[in-house]
């Protein structure tokens, strides 16, 4: 019989109103294989970018064991703050492997953008447009803040918010913070704790920027940034990349690879409106004056924004929750990763701070978030951190995290937010 | 001392009135969705089809959803002062509006909690050669 | 029977070095519907680039009467001039439309960003992951040369060319132009004629930015900007926006629509090595020294970079060059057009002077060349423009495009080249 | 007139060297693929594995690609003179290497045409305060 591409029974039921029933649709259908990941070590190397994605790139290409010129498909994440050559990441990370003649994206959003350069991929592989596709994320960044670039540009949201409210990113995490300590009882003691945990996943992973390990007492004693969180809660910015090798499950069958960890969701997700939560890098939230019922900060009942990201990738690959075996959240702060905890359903709303108490998170408990140490020991890179993510949910699932393994580890999930309205989150199973 | 002159430090955000300030805002006729900044190209609603919203004045007093103290310098554009004073930022709940709004926190920080009562004022952002920039705050009400 | 993903026979069809088969593999299941398109004009209008977004976008949702909480996917076409809200055209756009918890993409390819984003969504529908997806492409640009962003970068190559070249834009398409004159005999008038013939074609055209007649003389009158071209061979940039409604084409029967224009092929192509032909912003071309026979400036029967790409197209949709009825090609300058002539298969190497001049690529002509009176009238408005070329034959193939419409017009391709090494090319049918 | 002090400005593209400059790449000793300007992470030739390429000098002497004359100011970051005088900009293809390779024209432009045989020259970019800011160039060779 021959392919239906988009007609028939199949895109009938991928309707986002009844998202539910797609991966029931797709079967292994919707999945594709994770055939190689790579990356090039995350620190301050003061290289350009691109050097550090062809590194990626290659150690991905070696470890499918796929050679250059049989990529069809490359998908970049791209970075911002460096000036052009970071706009354009697939084409320069292409010609710098060697013009191969592949088609070619770039992909950008914010924090996000890794994700969507493998939600850009899986999409082409699963049209059948192409069999394999490399997706590679690579960034230099500055010191200090993160910060808008430079002039004077009123019409630029992100730009005044610096301008008229000193609003830094750690601003927001801080309002989440506070909220998590008012409504749950959390303490600068749990915040702490996050990073004393991620401090140690983090020491055996030579990727890994800081690889120390870290008491509560030091993050207590480190200058608070903005309160309550202290500078030991806060991420870094570092260089690095991470690459994949996306494939068709066949073409894994092809090269002898009958179970390779599969990407079995991904979504890049907007906000519903009304957004009731504050998000960078916006001034208000939007209003709930419309809804009637719905309240500003959330309502009972309705998914929050944050609450929606995850869902929407279970959804797509037929799991719940309740299946997730590993984990990688975006803990630019310590306390962000405890709201990951409940956004991605381990928890309920306020129990994030007895899980991790209990130890259920860390490295041995029943589902260890972070295990690749996390932000708190990579530092961030924007385009190359969603990507990094599933690089190690895929050596987790492979069983090879040597040092850090997390024990019969089949369904890992990742989770992040970007500026703009950019949720992410991606479902490897095996 | 002398008084310097005002200056608004954007345009359109707020009323420079002394004892009633208000952030001003858009509001759809339609829904009744409020907007803020007032800077809409259409209603934010997506089941709404509204292009042309109002002007309208946002209440000027409402709750705190959350806060923080700053206590490092931000980078520009910011203009921070020399030397350096940690300065509150809060996320504002405004019941009728049903939105969080942000502005730094003007004058002394006690009392400030989730949930306290707060009011706009207009405070001094920064000063230079062109007067006095200011900008809209929140401060805890007495 | 269930859907086969990308597994089983189709993809085994879809290898790179044999994109011919790919269409015979997917048949009309590798298409996508053209459900609505919509513009705002192009002009100087003063604007932020969202409010054309939005304006473009509710006109391709009416004209598809689909309403926007159906889009469950959004393609931004990015642009880089203005700001962070240009960097994320998708969920900048998304969220001015009002957040609707669609998937969100945003893509760049500098001229190419906006065939990018289509390529992005068709892929999403034809894997099944959506059935309606909304591309968007909105800016603003600056007023004269496009110019680099500011600051000292000595590791950008497209600062480094203004710095130690003063290698403009128009100094590149002077290179190929002065190309065709000493190898093909073209001359300024030659050039000019390509003007004149595309401002009489945008005559019509209520989303052109420049409605006005010109002769050859005005063109040659006119100051030399890049020897030999004139400025009035030479486009200027705009503000400007341009969207679609693509769909599977099972929605498209849903409502009713049997027989809708299609998206048959798009090609986002990298060069291949080594790319000999020197494009901008390189200081050099590739070495051929490693290939033996291969020789700078272009072998005879090895496929150049501009070649390639409609060649890629064409391949998906299971067409050539002599099905085309129509086309839109990127005239940057005048003398460009030409060089497309040839690059799209219109004629061989060194014949489209006489194409021009016989009158075939003029509308009422055997396949009119920009119809919609091309970059010469609307000035390029980078993300947007190669969504408006989709636009146009979309138009033209619907028989709709009022005052310029070509006769009977059933195939229509777009081609135009970015910076960086984005080639990009739309198949259009009905 | 004084001999003012020359600065390259941009480091390790070429050398000073007054009578034969030269343009400085890169040659993979493997494939014998040349880059320029010497910045490659690894050699551009998909098929070759290797990533040390060797410093090389590249031809002196090539064929105009094709040309062009630049009648008005490009935009910073191009260092235009005061008044703007026509500069021409040549594609020049290099025998051995088999590339094209960019360069301001130097001299009279009698004789510049498609085909034409020129040679390397370093000539004045700009000057200013620090000195003489020169750069490559090619120039119609007698
Ligand atoms: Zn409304
Ligand atoms: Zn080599």
């Amino acid at each position: 019989m021959s392919r239906q591409g988009p007609s028939g029974q199949a895109s009938g039921l991928a309707r986002r109103h009844s998202p539910g029933s797609l991966a029931l649709a797709l079967g292994s259908g919707g999945q594709v294989a994770v055939l190689g990941v790579g990356m090039h070590p995350w620190g301050k190397w003061g290289a350009n970018f691109a050097e550090y994605g062809v590194v990626a790139a290659r150690a991905a290409l070696d470890d499918a064991g796929v050679s250059w010129s049989e990529v069809q498909f490359v998908a970049g994440g791209e970075t911002v703050r460096n000036g052009y050559p970071g706009y354009v990441a697939g084409s320069t990370i292409a010609q710098a492997l060697g013009w191969n003649g592949a088609q070619v994206s770039t992909s950008y959003g914010a924090c996000a953008s890794g994700s969507m350069a493998i939600d850009v991929a899986r999409a082409r592989i699963l049209a059948g447009l192409c069999d394999v596709a490399l997706v590679v994320g690579a960034d230099t960044t500055p010191k200090g803040f993160l910060a808008p670039t430079k002039g004077e540009r009123g019409d630029d949201p992100d730009w005044l918010r610096f301008r008229l409210l000193g609003a830094t990113n750690p601003t927001y995490f801080a309002f989440y913070a506070r909220r998590r300590m008012e409504l749950f009882g959390a303490t600068p003691e749990d915040f702490a704790l996050v990073k004393v945990k991620n401090a140690r996943h983090g020491l055996a992973n030579p990727m890994a920027r800081y690889r120390k390990e870290v008491t509560v007492e030091e993050v207590l004693e480190s200058p608070i940034v903005s309160d309550p969180l202290h500078l030991l809660d806060i991420c870094a910015t570092s260089d690095g990349a991470a690459a994949l090798v996306l494939t068709s499950l066949e073409f894994a069958r092809r090269r002898g690879i009958a179970d390779p960890v599969r990407v079995a969701g991904v979504a890049v997700v907007t906000p519903s409106f009304p957004n009731a939560v504050i998000d960078m890098p916006n001034f208000a939230t939007d209003s709930a004056a419309a809804g009637g019922a719905a309240a500003a900060g959330g309502t009972p009942g309705r998914l929050s924004f944050r609450d929606s990201i995850a869902r929407a990738a279970y959804e797509q690959a037929g799991v719940g929750p309740e299946d997730v075996d590993v984990a990688e959240v975006y803990d630019l702060s310590t306390a962000l990763e405890l709201d990951w905890y409940e956004n991605i359903g381990l928890c309920a709303p306020g129990e994030a701070e007895k899980l991790l108490r209990d130890g259920v998170t860390t490295l041995g408990g029943r589902v260890p978030v972070n295990p690749s140490g996390g932000l708190a020991c990579f530092g961030e890179a924007v385009p190359a951190q969603a990507i990094a993510q599933v690089c190690e949910l895929t050596w987790q699932l492979r069983g090879s995290a040597s040092g850090r393994q997390v024990e019969r580890a089949r369904v890992g999930v990742t989770a992040n937010q970007g500026l703009f309205g950019h949720g992410s989150s991606v479902v490897l199973t095996r | 001392m002398t008084t310097r002159q005002q200056v608004a430090e954007v345009e359109g955000w707020f009323t420079l009135d002394g004892a009633e300030p208000r952030l001003l805002g858009l509001r759809c006729p339609d829904c009744g969705t409020y907007v803020f900044p007032p800077r809409a190209i259409a209603c934010p609603n997506p089941e709404c089809p509204a292009t042309e919203l109002e002007s309208v004045e946002l209440s000027r007093r409402g709750t705190v959803w959350s806060y923080t103290v700053n206590h490092y310098a931000p980078p520009e554009p910011y203009v921070a002062p020399d030397p350096f004073e940690p300065y509150a930022v809060a996320a504002v709940e405004l019941a009728d509006e049903k939105m969080i709004v942000l502005g730094q926190v003007a004058g002394p920080l006690d009392g400030l909690a989730v949930g306290a009562p707060v009011e706009l004022v207009i405070d001094t952002l920064y000063e230079d050669d062109e007067g006095e920039h200011v900008v809209w705050k929140w401060q805890v009400a007495s």
